[in-house]
């Protein structure tokens, strides 16, 4: 069992591309990602059910070492301001295999 | 232009489905279409359409008239996202005047659907070769949108993704999936001609009346949603996104009549240009100009365009049209 | 009553297609159909038995008999729910006893639209307007499990939320979906009449059949699915959902022989009382008495009543019908 | 980077606006939505694909200041008591924004 | 064999649609569409498949020449896996050995549907049993996989659960969602017979190639996704994937000829001898040989056989076989 | 409230049935699963609109005491060697009512 850190990320659907090419800027391979959420914030209702896709949210989370967010810590404070969303850390333990093959 | 002319429209099912929609949302109705039906009806109209033109040109062939159309259409759609800039960009910031802009310049694939089903029920003909037009009216205004962005909008602090993003971006103009379905389909119509319209036609064509009500029906709902927050949109954007479409399809209507274009063909062009897109160009605004409020531009087009053009814009144009061309 | 007037309805493939889905589960095949594609199959079907109602209605236009007929379904759907209510708080708590009471006093679309097809095969015509009786229908129960609820549940401790919850509640009663869609789509079909209906039948009336069948392999899978939970139900209320039916349509059917129904007309109105809500008003009783519990009250109803209404009941009922009117 | 409270709800769909009514109420602006969910617990099996959404649970989560939880606590309690479902509570971290705006 | 014979193929538009969905990959549009409605497709065609045949059935009623034709489909689907299991097993290990040889044994459904469509072109009958045929030959491989697993994979740790899971897999095997819902609508089909099939055909009939073109552009997207992950897979695993179907169209089409199998019914032997699983068997094989990589088998039926026999296979099985019969 | 262990995993949808058998032998009868979600790791890229079902992901938490799970832990283990996937563990408290009943 091994400490990490639990990066929760909710942001629009249309910038899925760009976090994960963030993702991959620091070599995160491992992640989760759930589609067609709802959800309310500073932006407003996300109803989730939109044709255009714009007002829909995906949530994404990645279990990581502390030190390979600190890394990204910047680069994902930047991306919030940009594009709007929120990111939740939390302290998690992983049970085995290798969370960032 | 009397009230008959509206009625043959209005009381249209697919029409009477959209206000149906509408209502539901406004008696608090807990009615919902969930996702991915909408995509599946969308998915389907695309299809159909593009089939059928396809099937249609494959008979007429490709002339000098149709090459004109064709030209006159990316005019039009080069033309209006530029003349809407400098409009919006007097009262607004520059991020929503650009959005906007592309937006209004760009296309809805459903108002032209809905616009063609008037036709048969008026009686009028039109070129299958319009669907083509149709297809290459949706991206133009986008790159006029990443013109303006890169001319109106000072650097900051993002420059180093530039390179990869715009790639990004193009490949919503271009290859996003209506315009690529849209074309698709297409080309499948001309190549497989008759025989593949014969046994596409029992799904693609027999059914594509009944799917347009279904489809408006949730556009109904969504269009609603949208209207409580046209509050903070203001009176200025609310009336040219009444407006704009009008003004639109004016010049539209005077360009094809000048270039002698067909009667229903020159009223789908109108009602192109007097369409606004809402798939298309808001996820590539959202991607190329973030500052632009989606909650702004989305709702102009969804809850005032598209209800004004599918319900008093066709008949409107059309009276327009049949004035000039009698 | 022979065996061939229940082969008659069985031998039919959305029965049949019933029956396939409730196999499934039992033979632990892992045969689903995920959502929504069951919520577009009952959006269809309303649609559907919403226009062809209009449609109908706006060729009959409204007279007396109609009135009537509308004015005895209401009235079954009052009557229902409050001898239903009243015999089974001698067995059970009055929370149940109000849920269960307000779930068989209301009915089931899918139900109806199969006693249609059923009166297709055996060749007995119907009026359009039973398709407005059965949107009548709907919600009367759930306002009387309203009542009895204020009546019979001391406050507790939740006095406070009341107003509020109360306007929520009647609008599940009266504008949930399935209502409102159906109403909806009945008028557009008056509206739009003849032409409105040639637009639309190719999907909503020519496929019917088939979506029927589709939409009852799901049910046959969700009823399947509820069917272990009847063993915590008990005997009395098993024998109830089986029973209570019977009596619902046989007391329909003297009333509507009485008041000289037309026969096919009084087989519906027999069949919707008999046949008991899965959507409507389990939603509705979820919100208005929480307390009572969901794994009784819908099981009853998708795994018993229904399944039973669909395969025996209808012939039954006919048989009955017959036998009175010839 | 600061601290807050996670709040994890399972609920059934039929009560999601009651719920967000209660949010309303304590002035929790920011809230995500995962619809058709599937679980267990102590009111039995909820499929998630029922026609009836009688049986089919939403997963609801809001992250907000301790003290906001505080208040909200007694009515989350009796909102479980009438209703059914699961309330979940942890420590988090929100990286930026305004978690509650 | 003329380019005719495979431009009469992939001039359809199912085909062509497929190719699009490729195409849409390889450009990266973003066109997707989302599950459910892969599923509702496929569910949508397996219903219509099984309820044509079996009404085929119902009017050529079941003979000689039918068994005869069952019991060789029966043969070549246990026949296929064995030989491949040999071949694969002297380059690759075992696990993966017997997860591709199963995987090839099977058949897949849409493979088959579209060479009905084929055959429907060039004027071809075929038998309504050879859906019997095709459901028949979906399970065995999965046995034999299953056989071999208990032959060459030694016990490691994993002995107890043995029997529970065994049940779970030959549940997978023989009463997975395609075999049952195929068996059940064929049932259907049979005992409903003409009048059944008359209310079913606007839906399950008509439709048909429709469906199949939009399933067909999903199977395009989720095809060439799995393109790039051939790399990983090697020289031979990938001439495998294409000589093995024309191996076994070759084996099947020989037998066929010495049993004297009509024309369109031994294309059909072969075309489904030819074919390989991609939804069955890749889940069975999960649950029955985890250790072997889904990453493999997958994209060798999927993105390499399945295209392979939708366009050039087909037209080269029918060369073979109009060689032999005339 | 009380102090509990919050197990997420991470597996192919294939294998639910034998995780929940896992749940059961283990007396967990509380559980919520989320159907049809993408995700990356180590065993590549899933999609979770394949038409297979083999490569997409469900994610599935249970709360439950840190006993309860000591006792699970080898089975988890054993579990995710076999049939891969993820399991994050992390400290929540749960506010009322039976997390195990
Ligand atoms: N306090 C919060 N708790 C949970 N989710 C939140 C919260 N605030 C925002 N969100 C989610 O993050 C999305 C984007 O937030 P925002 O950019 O603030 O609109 C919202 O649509 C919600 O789904
Ligand atoms: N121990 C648990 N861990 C995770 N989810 C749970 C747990 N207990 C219940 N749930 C979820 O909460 C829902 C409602 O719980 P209950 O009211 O106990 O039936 C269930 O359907 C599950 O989705
Ligand atoms: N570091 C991680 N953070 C979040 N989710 C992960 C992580 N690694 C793997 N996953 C999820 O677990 C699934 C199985 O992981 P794996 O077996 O490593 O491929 C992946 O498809 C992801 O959905
Ligand atoms: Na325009
Ligand atoms: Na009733
Ligand atoms: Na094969």
């Amino acid at each position: 069992m091994k400490n990490m850190t639990k990066v929760e990320l909710i942001i629009e659907s249309v910038y899925e591309n760009r976090l994960l090419k963030l993702f991959e800027k620091h070599e995160i391979g491992g992640y989760t990602i759930i589609n067609d959420i709802e959800g309310a914030g500073g932006h407003g209702l996300k109803t989730g059910d939109d044709v255009t896709g714009v007002f829909s949210n995906i949530y994404v989370f990645t279990v990581c070492e502390a030190e390979v967010f600190d890394k990204m810590d910047k680069d994902i404070r930047a991306f919030l301001k940009s594009y709007g969303g929120k990111c939740i850390l939390s302290d998690v333990r992983i049970l085995l295999g290798t969370p960032r093959k | 232009m009397n009230i008959d002319i509206i009625l043959q429209n209005m009381l249209n099912p697919p029409v009477l489905f959209f206000f149906l929609g509408m209502l539901a949302i406004f008696l608090k109705s807990e009615l919902a279409i969930p996702q991915p039906l909408p995509k599946l009806f969308s998915l389907y109209l695309l299809i159909a359409i593009g089939l059928h033109g396809g099937y249609e040109l494959s008979h007429s062939g490709f002339n000098g008239y149709i090459f004109k159309a064709l030209l006159l259409a990316v005019f039009m759609s080069l033309l209006v996202p530029v003349y809407s800039f400098f409009i919006l960009k007097r009262k607004i910031d520059v991020y929503n005047a650009i959005a906007i802009a592309a937006t209004f310049g760009s296309i809805s694939a459903v108002t032209f659907i809905t616009g063609i089903t008037y036709l048969d029920t008026v009686g009028v003909e039109y070129g299958g070769f319009m669907v083509a037009s149709m297809a290459l009216m949706e991206s133009p205004a986008i790159v006029i949108g990443l013109v303006f962005a890169a001319i109106f909008i000072k650097g900051e602090d993002g420059e180093e993704k530039k390179d990869t993003d715009m790639k990004e971006i193009l490949r919503e103009a271009f290859l996003n999936p209506s315009v690529f379905l849209l074309v698709g389909a297409l080309i499948i119509g001309i190549l497989t001609g008759e025989k593949g319209w014969h046994s596409m036609e029992p799904l693609f064509g027999t059914l594509f009346k009944g799917m347009l009500a279904f489809f408006l029906l949730d556009m109904g709902l969504v269009a609603a949603r949208k209207i409580h927050e046209l509050k903070k949109v203001g009176v200025f954007l609310i009336a040219f996104a009444l407006i704009m479409p009008m003004v639109n399809a004016s010049v539209a209507t005077m360009i094809a009549y000048a270039f002698e274009i067909e009667k229903g063909d020159a009223f789908l062009l109108a009602l192109l240009s007097a369409s606004a897109s809402y798939i298309a160009v808001p996820a590539a605004m959202r991607l190329s100009v973030p500052q632009a409020n989606p909650g702004i531009y989305l709702p102009l087009s969804l809850a005032v365009t598209f209800p004004f053009n599918i319900s008093l814009g066709i008949p409107l144009y059309y009276f327009m049209i049949t004035s000039l061309w009698g």
